[in-house]
């Protein structure tokens, strides 16, 4: 019922979109996978009526149309559900499931907020999510706002006549593993009346759910994969273009650590906001992984230990030395670096160089009297971007042209440049694709080797059990569980889940 | 030529254009000595510019500019004949501490700059009105011919103000692009969780980036006073808004992190020659009001860089 | 409240603008109890009436996350415009000159639009394009007056500042209807509720298939209409108009709003803190005087009363950046 | 090349008298550069003419703009032959255009100037000096800079003696208030020379009135709008006591009027100053007891003239006393009883002023104290 022809996309310098083809039938769920730059956004930004194609067509049951922007695409049935947080937080939940068509409740030039939140909680009930329709969107948890956003995308149930095709972008990102069961459960009864397009890079989840998978590389539709026809390696074969090495985590190279050289200490430490009594030790060369739902406080802990907030009770010592006042700006001092979550946001500069970037925690190292060496900040990043490997055309290249896996890499450099040897990692690996994501656990295991202590939230629990030397279960700001995880005697998903839940 | 690359280089053309429409008009006006002479005339305003553009800089704006330097000239000419050469750095020491305070009210108290800098503003009439006993004061010319002459005497066609401000541009340019400071503030500018998730004291440096704003404008405060050997609490009334134009048409939006000192010059350059113009132009008292706003909706449309924009709000 | 009916800490940051001002005429009543009268509320609204309005239009721009500093151009532009089309059609209500008034509020319209239009056509960022905009409106009321004073005298109009109904003056009640039709605006219209969205998330609401454009110039032409209205209620004050009668609200009607508890970085706040926000500004002006504080101290004084109600009325723990 | 003609055909028409003195002067030798279509080649005989001011947006100003007009005309110039520097309140701009100005024409000048603020007029006049033009100021200049300390090219400056008018206007105030009872004076900028002269004046007169009380005085800073919003705040704080109000300026007493129409207080003795048409139609009312004329008409042609002369050499300034370089202008009392007389002959009809006459109706030599 939908699809693309030979559809082409350019832009200066780039050939994104390679005459793909791509097609969708009734209440299909298909699987969209690829890594990084591999062309997927565009073709999703397509697909939802934000770019139009320079070649090809767009065919929807037999007939060639165009959409001029995603409004005009929605009206055709085609719905977008973004990544985490596209809701208007200040909105409240009616608002937002209704923006832009707010028309329908309107008479005489007056919103009826009582329709509104009827038809509003209708939606709501689609998702099974039993919220007041007027809440504002802020007071959510993670997990309501994507059920909110997949809700807001199903009134098109309602617009449009005939079948609907709804994009899920990442939509398990921030998903406890029990939300996404609900999800995908929720997805299937809706492929009465939808067809979805599901793009992840946890490919586990793309395999479990989808009945066909199109893998791209480089702009070009590589293969297409019915149900159960390949492996998850098979299919990372084709996206990567190479074997993924079966030694995805390097626990190979996972090496026992100095418990005789203690570099952080947690000892009863309070936050505000349920965060109770927390007490951990990180030694030198150690992985330590906190594991726990989204809003668990694992990173809550992580920020403390770098000083952005202030314990109320408890001690925090870094190196043997108590730490009296919290500033990231001391914690760093001490060695402390920290690779944040929101990498754009908190990460990189955008707006500034690849070197700039590098040095921006370490300053003080690169100047004299307040006076910058910048020959040798430039000398430092060339030396890192080809450490790393970095894909930028110089040291001189704005850090917000970079593709994510980059950016994280420049993160990275940034600590490790400085000599950081205590390194805090909150999602290290979060939208990276898997050649990026290698990259990523080879630098953990070698920053391991030098004797770095690292804190690490991960991505997914398999990533947690398999790089770390020890995993700390939270919930609800408190410890539940520690588990050793020497190699071959890890604990198992299970073993986990039972303390998270 | 692409346009793309063309960009960054649009302020200049601007000013370039500018000059030479006027120029066709009537040449007199690319006599160099005149050229000179408007250069230097603008400086006062160029300077407070100059302090206005770190405050936007990083993403801020400071509208006690022109209160700080209307207490300058008042603090200036109140102290010259007690402290002799020394009243320069009580001028200088009070814009960097009201600057300071401004800065505190904003990163402490979370006080939008566009508010603490207004109230800041306020603060420092009500003192200049307090200092001045709410009269026009003069300095003693001898003792200001004495101590401050060299500021505003010429070395051949050139005015001493063009020394004093190519100084202050090579200071704050090599501040800018040289030191910790400025690498800090253009990370505060263009990406303020990032800076302080890496461990700068991100407060620190936004209070001395207000604090320069302060002491810059004392510093054109106390240029003018010299000039006019005198003060008044509503002397530098009229310097504000020129000098915020002059920052926003030479390229630094208010989104912080873009654009620069050099960036301002080019822009109070601007700002001169478009006054002038109206002279060589002969527009009509009435009209000029007019007339300066379409053009600088003209001058800012070309100068601004749009790409370096995420949202135009 | 919350559900259980407890004063949480986001209710007493929603209700500090409101505590701030009550604290005021407490304070300004106890040093001078004079200040506690009918007549002296009446004097302080008649004097707030045309702020409020202008602030009430910049406050629909600031929550969509823009700025307008046109207004100072635009009320003088427009207040002088009424004044010729009163007297031109006839110099008293009854022979004509009400046509000024519906006449007046769309040029005030069509000069908002016309901002909006700059703003957003050409990509100019609100501050600059607005900036602009206002020197080009005051240069035009330069151009049409020629720097004369323009009169209106007709008793029946003047009677929105002499005609008194429970001790306010008529001028008072229009401000007020005003305020309500901006309130309605604001909560229970799709362009009301637009300011918001656009404010919360520019982007997003793009990506909803929100015609972003189309609202911020619809807020700019609000704003017109409002700062029209403003002019009206200002030569209602002092039946006359010229080229400075828009003097000095720029930076008052933006303090007054902020003062208010509407965020300037957009989507928080809404005519109710306006409202506030004006009466906390005028009633210090007013209380400074009445309370006999030497003239000099007063813009100072102004400052420190500015911040601390911000202060008082940010919530330190949902900002991150302020700038 | 127009201009050119235009110029040279102005140039023939210059009064015959003024031709000799050029001539005499040692221009004579201008043949040459004429024949490029030089303008300097005017030098001493068609300076540009410019008045610099605070805006366009008052009465006052538009009436000292008038008059510098009207004086140009009387040379058969146009309008267009004055330019206007518009200061816009900014010492800094106003310092700016002059120089502009005196760049453009080669300094071959004759300049009016309100300088702004005092301190401004120093520069402003050295920056003439420099360039060789001719200057006439008014109001602002600080006490110790004297033309004659400057030389020719600063050829005079006036100014308004404000603070026996404004004691005149509070005597009438108090006489009208029955000698008795409490008054509030509303004034202008603080800094500015005329608010303080005109709050001296009242203070003057206050000595001899010793059953009325000064209540308040609190800058409305020349402005309508403030002078409403302070005048109610007045109320509230005084409320009755207040038995006449006396204001630093026309614009003021407007603001005053409709505070009082608003309270439905009628009757209040006011009084003014500027002497303001609508002012003037007020005294007529009723509605003011008085106000101030200063002429600025006359003082706005007479200041250019004085420039222009001297820049062509009519007369040389340092061959004239020194009232005739500083001196006060006119100033005319305008009451109830010659309210009409006096619109009939100012208002409704302008004068026709003799330019050359330039301290006919002057008011004497500054004095300083």
């Amino acid at each position: 019922m939908y699809q693309l022809a030979k559809v082409d996309k350019k832009f200066p310098g780039v050939h994104a979109l390679k005459a793909v083809d791509f097609q969708i039938g009734r209440g299909e769920i298909v699987g969209l996978v690829g890594e990084n730059g591999a062309g997927k956004s565009t073709l999703m930004k397509v697909i939802y009526g934000a770019y139009q194609p320079d070649g090809g067509q767009i065919i929807m049951d037999g007939k060639t149309v165009r959409f001029a922007n995603p409004r005009a695409a929605m009206e055709q049935g085609i719905g977008m559900v973004f990544q985490e947080q596209s809701l208007i937080a200040n909105l409240t939940v009616m608002e937002n499931i209704f923006l832009g068509y707010e028309q329908q409740f309107v008479r005489f030039g007056v919103i009826n907020w009582k329709a509104m939140a009827t038809a509003a909680s209708a939606q709501l009930a689609k998702v099974r999510l039993t919220i007041d329709p007027a809440t504002v969107t802020s007071a959510l948890s993670f997990a309501q706002r994507q059920l909110v956003e997949l809700a807001k995308v199903l009134t098109l149930e309602e617009r449009v006549q005939g079948n609907l095709v709804i994009l899920l972008d990442e939509p398990t990102s921030v998903l406890a593993e029990d939300e996404v069961k609900l999800l995908f459960k929720l997805v299937r009864e809706l492929t009465t009346r939808a067809s979805f397009i599901f793009v992840s890079h946890r490919m586990d989840e793309v395999m479990e759910l989808s009945d066909r998978i199109y893998v791209m590389k480089d702009g070009a539709v590589v293969d297409v994969v019915n149900r159960g026809e390949k492996t998850v390696e098979q299919i990372q074969h084709k996206m990567v273009g190479r074997n993924v090495d079966k030694e995805y985590y390097r626990e190979h190279r996972q090496k026992p650590f100095d418990a005789t050289k203690e570099l952080v200490k947690l000892e009863g430490v309070s936050l505000p906001g349920r965060i109770n009594d927390i007490s951990l030790t990180l030694h030198a060369g150690e992985v330590l992984c906190l594991v726990g739902t989204e809003g668990s406080g694992r990173e809550a802990i992580l920020r403390t230990i770098y000083g952005m907030r202030t314990p109320l009770r408890g001690k925090v010592s870094l190196k043997g030395q108590e730490i009296s006042r919290f500033s990231p700006r001391n914690a760093v001092e001490r060695g402390v670096g920290y690779v944040p979550r929101e990498r754009k946001v908190e990460g990189i500069v955008a707006g500034m160089t690849v070197y700039e970037n590098m040095t921006l925690s370490q300053m003080g190292r690169h100047s004299s009297a307040g006076i910058l060496r910048i020959a040798g900040e430039r000398a430092l990043a060339r030396d890192w971007i080809s450490k790393l490997s970095i894909k930028a055309s110089s040291e001189l290249a704005d850090c917000g042209n970079l593709s994510g896996g980059n950016q994280q890499k420049v993160v990275l450099a940034k600590w490790r440049s400085g000599g950081s040897d205590i390194m805090l990692l909150d999602h290290p690996t979060r939208g990276l694709d898997i050649g990026a994501k290698e990259d990523v656990y080879d630098m953990i295991r070698d920053m391991s080797d030098a004797g770095v202590g690292i804190v690490l939230v991960a991505d997914t629990l398999e990533e947690a059990i398999g790089l770390s030397h020890s995993i700390i279960v939270v919930k609800d700001g408190a410890i539940q569980k520690r588990f050793a995880c020497e190699p071959g005697a890890k604990p198992s998903l299970f073993d986990l889940l039972h303390y998270m839940i | 030529m692409d346009l793309q690359r063309l960009k960054p280089h649009l302020p200049w053309i601007t000013l370039l254009v500018l000059v030479a429409a006027v120029g066709i008009v009537d040449d007199t006006f690319l006599r160099p000595a005149n050229l000179l002479s408007l250069a230097g005339d603008i400086v006062p305003l160029f300077i407070m510019a100059l302090g206005l553009t770190f405050a936007i800089y990083i993403g801020g704006i400071d509208l006690s500019a022109q209160s700080m330097a209307n207490l300058v000239t008042v603090v200036a000419s109140v102290y010259l004949a007690s402290f002799g050469a020394w009243v320069a750095v009580l001028c200088i020491a009070v814009g960097f501490g009201f600057g300071l305070l401004s800065g505190y009210i904003t990163t402490r108290l979370l006080v939008p700059s566009f508010i603490s800098t207004l109230a800041v503003g306020g603060v420092a009439f009500s003192l200049a009105q307090y200092l001045s006993g709410q009269r026009a004061l003069n300095m003693d010319a001898a003792q200001r011919d004495a101590v401050f002459g060299w500021m505003i005497g010429k070395t051949g066609p050139i005015p001493h103000e063009l020394f004093i401000a190519v100084g202050l541009l090579a200071l704050t340019l090599f501040i800018e692009r040289r030191t910790t400071l400025g690498r800090a503030l253009k990370a505060v500018g263009a990406g303020e969780p990032a800076a302080a998730a890496s461990g700068l004291n991100v407060a620190r440096y936004k209070m001395l980036a207000f604090a320069i704003s302060g002491a810059l404008a004392a510093i054109a405060g106390l240029l003018f006073a010299v000039k006019l050997s005198g003060g008044a609490p509503t002397i530098a009334n009229g310097f504000l808004l020129p000098a915020i134009v002059a920052v926003l048409v030479g390229g630094t939006p208010l989104t912080g992190g873009v654009g620069g000192v050099l960036n301002t010059a080019i822009g109070t350059l601007i700002v001169a020659v478009i006054r002038a113009s109206m002279l060589y132009f002969d527009i009509q008292a009435t009209q000029q009001q007019m007339i300066f706003g379409l053009v600088l909706i003209g001058a800012i449309a070309l100068t601004i860089d749009r790409a370096k924009l995420r949202t135009v709000k | 409240m919350d559900l259980t009916g407890r004063f949480t800490r986001e209710d007493a940051i929603r209700w500090a603008p409101l505590m701030v001002l009550i604290a005021l005429v407490i304070l300004f009543t106890a040093i001078n109890p004079q200040f506690l009268s009918l007549r002296n509320f009446a004097r302080i609204t008649v004097a707030a009436a045309p702020a409020l309005m202008v602030a009430v239009g910049v406050t629909f721009i600031i929550l969509m996350g823009s700025i307008d500093l046109s207004m100072e151009g635009v009320l003088s532009f427009t207040a002088v415009l009424f004044c010729y089309a009163f007297v031109k059609f006839g110099g008293t209500l009854a022979a004509g000159g009400w046509i000024a008034l519906p006449l007046i509020l769309l040029v005030g319209a069509v000069v908002g639009m016309i901002n909006g239009l700059i703003h957003v056509k050409l990509r100019i960022p609100s501050f600059m394009a607005s900036l602009a905009m206002g020197f080009v409106a005051t240069g035009a009321t330069v151009l049409l007056t020629g720097g004369g004073i323009v009169k209106i005298d007709d008793d029946v109009f003047r009677g929105l500042l002499t005609y008194r109904l429970l001790g306010f003056p008529l001028m008072v009640y229009v401000a007020g209807i005003f305020v309500l039709i901006a309130w309605f605006i604001q909560t229970r219209t799709t362009l009301g509720r637009n300011f918001y969205a656009v404010g919360g998330g520019e982007e997003l609401a793009h990506a909803s298939g929100l015609n972003v454009k189309r609202v911020r110039v619809a807020g700019f032409t609000l704003a017109g209409v409002f700062y029209a209205v403003a002019a009206i209620l200002q030569v209602a004050k002092l039946g006359q108009a010229e080229s400075v009668t828009g003097a000095n609200f720029m930076f008052i009607s933006i303090t007054s709003v902020v003062v208010g508890g509407v965020a300037l970085w957009g989507g928080v706040g809404g005519v109710w803190n306006a409202l506030v926000g004006v009466l906390i500004v005028n009633v210090i002006n007013n209380g400074m005087v009445v309370i006999g504080l030497p003239d000099y101290v007063q813009d100072g004084m102004l400052g420190l009363l500015v911040i601390i109600a911000v202060v008082l009325s940010t919530d330190r723990r949902a900002v991150t950046v302020v700038k | 090349m127009s201009t050119f003609i235009k110029d040279f055909i102005e140039q023939e028409t210059v009064s015959r008298r003024n031709f000799l003195l050029a001539s005499a002067a040692g221009v004579g030798s201008m043949a040459l550069p004429m024949a490029f279509g030089q303008g300097a080649a005017f030098a001493a005989e068609n300076p540009a003419l410019a008045w610099s001011y605070r805006d366009r947006a008052s009465a006052y100003w538009n009436a000292v703009v008038s008059g510098g007009e009207n004086f140009v005309e009387s040379l058969g110039k146009t309008k267009d032959d004055m330019t206007s520097l518009i200061n816009e309140g900014s010492s800094e701009k106003s310092l700016a255009d002059i120089k502009a100005f005196l760049a453009k024409n080669s300094g071959n000048c004759a300049i009016a100037c309100d300088a702004n603020d005092s301190p401004n007029a120093r520069p402003v006049v050295e920056a003439v000096k420099a360039a060789g033009g001719y200057i006439s100021t008014i109001w602002n200049k600080t006490d110790d800079l004297h033309p004659w300390d400057i030389g020719d090219n600063y050829v005079s400056h006036m100014t308004w003696s404000d603070e026996k008018p404004a004691e005149d206007t509070a005597r009438i105030l108090f006489a009208a208030m029955g000698n008795k009872g409490g008054v509030v004076h509303l004034g202008g900028i603080p800094a500015n020379n005329p608010a303080v002269e005109r709050l001296n004046g009242l203070k003057n007169a206050l000595k001899d009135f010793p059953d009325i009380e000064l209540l308040d005085a609190q800058p409305a800073d020349w402005d309508t709008t403030k002078a409403a919003e302070l005048m109610a705040s007045f109320i509230t704080r005084y409320g009755d006591k207040i038995t006449g109000v006396h204001c630093a300026n026309d614009n003021i007493a407007y603001g005053v009027l409709e505070a009082l129409k608003a309270e439905g207080i009628e009757g209040m003795p006011i009084v003014a100053y500027d002497g303001n048409p609508e002012a003037v139609q007020m005294v007529m009312d009723g509605k003011l007891l008085c106000t101030v004329f200063t002429n600025p008409y006359w003082g706005g042609g007479v200041s250019l003239a004085l420039a222009y002369h001297a820049a062509i050499g009519t007369f040389k300034p340092s061959e004239e006393p020194n009232e005739h370089r500083e001196f006060y202008g006119p100033t005319v009392l305008v009451t109830k009883d010659d309210a009409a007389a006096f619109k009939a002959k100012y208002m409704d009809a302008i004068p026709t002023y003799d330019w050359s006459d330039f301290w006919g109706p002057s008011n004497g030599g500054i004095v300083y104290k």
